[in-house]
């Protein structure tokens, strides 16, 4: 019974101008997720390259990809929990597009962390609403009216009706995520933080999974707990290592902390924003060129060493 | 045990390729041990070649040493490609729309495909207490279509009416005002034929008859008024080639081939 | 600031024995999950010899050990979505409680797997119900009121309100599981099947892991992902080898496919089901005796080889 | 650098010592980067030796080989005892109410320690946009008490009205019928002193002030009419040994020690 490689099915694998070509259309909802880890920066550039338009961007935590995606025009929506530059400072691009419309006005929604996730949870598990504890007595609900509230059919714990707070399921039209590692097909293995994107990916209708490597497939199947990602829910294999730089990848190069404390900065001014993407987006033709300017020494400061996980054993029937 | 000669089709592996047939083209299948293994792997073979199977267990992609005993033999996880948490493999997986096929059995069955699997006679004091849904009732509700395969077709089985409705096809959730994702069951397989029907608003009807069973035969061994089909085909018997890969490649050891 | 080993808090290893005596009480709500896999047979087993009486026993797939309490009179009621010994057959003395309350009824509340599924997580989310795309049409509501509908505050997919059926959330007093390894503070790591387990213990007042073996600190920590269950959510960890038998332990041994089928029989006589239970259960003092009477011939037929997981390479800070 | 000498106590030295001693007995911590840091890992080497910080990025016994940069640094990840996944983090363990205290910072605060991390001016075209919520309002309505460490305590800070209330206390989620798990804030902890509430209907109110700092000063600095106790204590300085502690075995790199 067991099945040839062969006969798995066709191989995912394309180049990211291929996968965002085939998935990412003016005015689509993209999902970008990784919490901090394994963010996926190539992918947003490749878009920019493609010169996408009124994209409806989610993302937990806006960052500088995100600020990137503005400033190239591409955005004309945002949903996020977290608009911000980590802890090293602000978005300049989105700030001047909330605070001052300029030079576009930005629609955004604003959620909580967990209100994200839990939109995240009814979309890819078809739900018409999430539950959760939180938003009471917030002002967040009179500016976002996806904001809802049930009456619980329980009694509460007073034996009074309950209220809750629900939010609504999101289903991108393509989720976007960077991974450590898949097979050719799709499975997918993450370790390290692992944040919402199983559920992002389940919770779109198309996904592209970027990865540092494409491994053969007994990698993966020595290990099927790790794959956070099954290959029926996966659309897209893109090959791009360092493709999550500034942020890092566990096992694969650290953070760039530098660059987001520089991208305070480089944010602030639109002219220097500019030319930052001129340099580093539109003056690369793909991720390899951008890996390849910033050189070999710049990555050893970013390279880490060993820590292996210990084996376990799945056990074979003798 | 040796290779039966092709003459002599079990009805193992008569269901077994009838079902196989039926999943051309398909992609996922969300499918227990036995007969919807033997299906899916011959259908493999043949008309879907690139069918995926997940068991109930959380298990993707399986690439098992043997063949499993349980949805959760330990062979099916050593070697997977994916193995999922129940939240994910219900929830996602599931209740997420990804299964084209469900493959489910029952005690009992109704005319628009709704099954009994807790009880026979009165739910409070049951004359026989069964197992229950499991997950039987997601696998109804958020699959594609659903295909019940029953070795033994008879009226206690193919009943007008339920002792118990566990697990409703999509009239009964819509008649509640609840929209189910699928279509239900669409394909009833049994020792007599094939039942069919296309989803919502449809009864089973009587499409195929194996060789040399009459419809009448399987009117009288149905608890309804079945209706069947205005040509009512006869299932082509299976082929040596069917019977070659699912003997020697899908099943040699006969684990399942009864 | 990396701590000293000593200093983070007490070990909560105990015996078997301690363990049930401290945590299960006459009247108590006991989750006992493992879905076929890591079956907690031998906490079972302790709870009967230890004579708890009126239990409700909250169980996805209620197996064996459950057809076992029930006859050893420690069940009054039972929560579960599955009441039948797998695919080998029929729980003899669950049936007969059932169809002819002999020789006592038994309270039983039904539900399909994914409705226990939810339950596990509204009661470790802290919600106050869970919603699901099941039980619309479907009998059970009308055997087990707590089934209910909501109406979801966002139109449905024809514009029209949306109704979905929603589950209460379980609290069990205690939750036990089985697990592969933990170390001494219950960091708990399982692989293979992994099932609503982490879920089971968050819903739980309590929570008794029993591991096949404790681990030093360094395993657990060498791979932070395959943590399912972290110490903060854990009372009590008892080593206790073999303690899923019949079930199986992913890598360790392998499931006792002839005791299954056994079962059917042996639970189909109420004095041969006595017998068992005075065989090996009231007449063996724990678990090492129960393992050392079936006999190291018996154990090697269970006896499972290698396959080992590649290690993946969590990194170091250079 | 080197070791600034105890007499010249830094600000975030004194906000960490005093946060510390705050923390006396507790286990599980909900704990951003930077002083909450410094303050629980100076608390599990005093007054705390059990306690557990869980960051936001899912990290639960993290045993870093250097100061961690970020919620989310590889080195809080490496050697942990626990990764888990978002929904486990936020729905499990923050929601699932194992978190004893709760850190939060925030740009405005009121009275009853609800807090403003959106906007300052309108939301809808604000005069600065501020990162928004993030985890804080699952922190607050999570917790079992919160602790809010501000550096600066000025009028603009601690508000009469906030711009946007963020992240509500108890008392505004009561008001719309929701009950949430906790106290809300607890403690306020700045430059001047310290402000308590025990939970739901109490209002901040003065409990103690740093030597050399009077009532006055503080209800100057406070945006509303701030209450002090019947007896507002002295804030003891930080010992020798804390400062030891916090100089030499918690950040002796001085990442955080500003």
């Amino acid at each position: 019974m067991e099945r040839t490689d062969t006969a798995d099915g066709p191989s995912k694998v394309m180049s990211m101008k291929e996968a965002v070509a085939a998935f990412v259309h003016d005015g689509a909802t993209v999902a970008i997720e990784g919490f901090t880890h394994l963010v996926p920066t190539a992918a947003g550039h490749e878009i920019i390259r493609q010169g996408r338009k009124d994209l409806t961007v989610v993302r937990m935590t806006a960052d500088i990809v995100v600020d990137q995606m503005i400033a190239a025009g591409c955005v004309s929506r945002l949903v996020s929990s977290f608009v911000g530059n980590s802890s090293a400072g602000s978005l300049g691009e989105l700030r001047r597009r909330i605070e001052r419309a300029g030079p576009a006005p930005l629609a955004f929604e604003e959620y909580s962390h967990y209100g994200m996730v839990c939109r995240y949870l009814a979309g890819s598990q078809r739900l018409p609403f999430y539950p959760l504890r939180s938003y009471g007595g917030s002002d967040l609900p009179s500016v976002n009216s996806d904001l809802r509230k049930v009456t619980s059919p329980y009694p509460g714990p007073d034996g009074q009706p309950e209220q809750i707070y629900v939010v609504p399921p999101v289903n991108p039209d393509v989720t976007i995520i960077h991974a450590q590692r898949a097979d050719r097909r799709g499975n997918t293995q993450i370790w390290g933080l692992t944040g919402i994107q199983a559920e992002a990916v389940y919770a779109g209708d198309k996904a592209i999974v970027v990865v540092e490597e494409v491994v053969a497939d007994d990698v993966v199947r020595s290990d099927p707990n790790r794959t956070l990602v099954p290959s029926h829910a996966v659309d897209a294999v893109v090959v791009c290592p360092r493709g999550a730089h500034p942020s890092f990848a566990q096992g694969y190069y650290d953070r760039d902390n530098a660059f987001y404390r520089a991208w305070s900065h480089i944010s602030k001014d639109p002219e220097r924003l500019r030319a930052w993407l001129a340099e580093w987006v539109y003056g690369t033709a793909d991720h390899a060129e951008y890996v390849d300017r910033l050189g070999e020494d710049f990555w050893a400061g970013l390279a880490v060493g060993e820590a292996l996980s210990e084996p376990v054993n799945y056990g074979r029937r003798l | 045990m040796t290779t039966t000669a092709p003459e002599t089709v079990t009805s193992s592996e008569l269901l077994s390729v009838v079902a196989s047939r039926e999943l051309a083209s398909r992609r996922t299948v969300f499918a227990g041990i036995g007969l919807p293994t033997l299906a899916t792997e011959l259908a493999h073979l043949t008309v879907a070649s690139q069918i995926e199977v997940v068991y109930e267990s959380g298990v993707c992609g399986a690439h098992p040493s043997h063949l499993p005993e349980t949805i959760a033999d330990a062979v099916l996880i050593s070697g997977a490609e994916a193995v999922l948490s129940m939240p994910a493999l219900f929830g996602c997986v599931l209740q997420g729309g990804h299964i084209d096929v469900g493959f489910l059995g029952a005690a009992q069955i109704d005319r628009w495909g709704n099954l009994n699997t807790s009880v026979i006679g009165d739910w409070e004091r049951p004359a026989v207490r069964l197992p229950g849904s499991g997950g039987a009732m997601e696998v109804m509700a958020n699959s594609h279509e659903v295909f019940v395969v029953m070795r033994r077709h008879n009226p206690r089985s193919f009943t007008a009416e339920l002792d118990f409705c566990t697990t409703p096809g999509p009239d009964r959730a819509l008649a509640e005002g609840i929209r189910p994702l699928g279509a239900g069951v669409t394909r009833v397989i049994t020792e007599l034929g094939i039942l069919a029907r296309a989803g919502v608003g449809e009864e089973l009807r009587l499409v195929a008859v194996h060789p040399g069973v009459t419809v009448d035969q399987v009117r009288a061994a149905t608890g309804w008024d079945l209706k069947a089909a205005a040509s009512v085909d006869t299932v082509p018997p299976p082929t040596e080639a069917e019977l070659r890969l699912l003997r020697e490649d899908v099943d040699p050891g006969r684990v399942y081939l009864r």
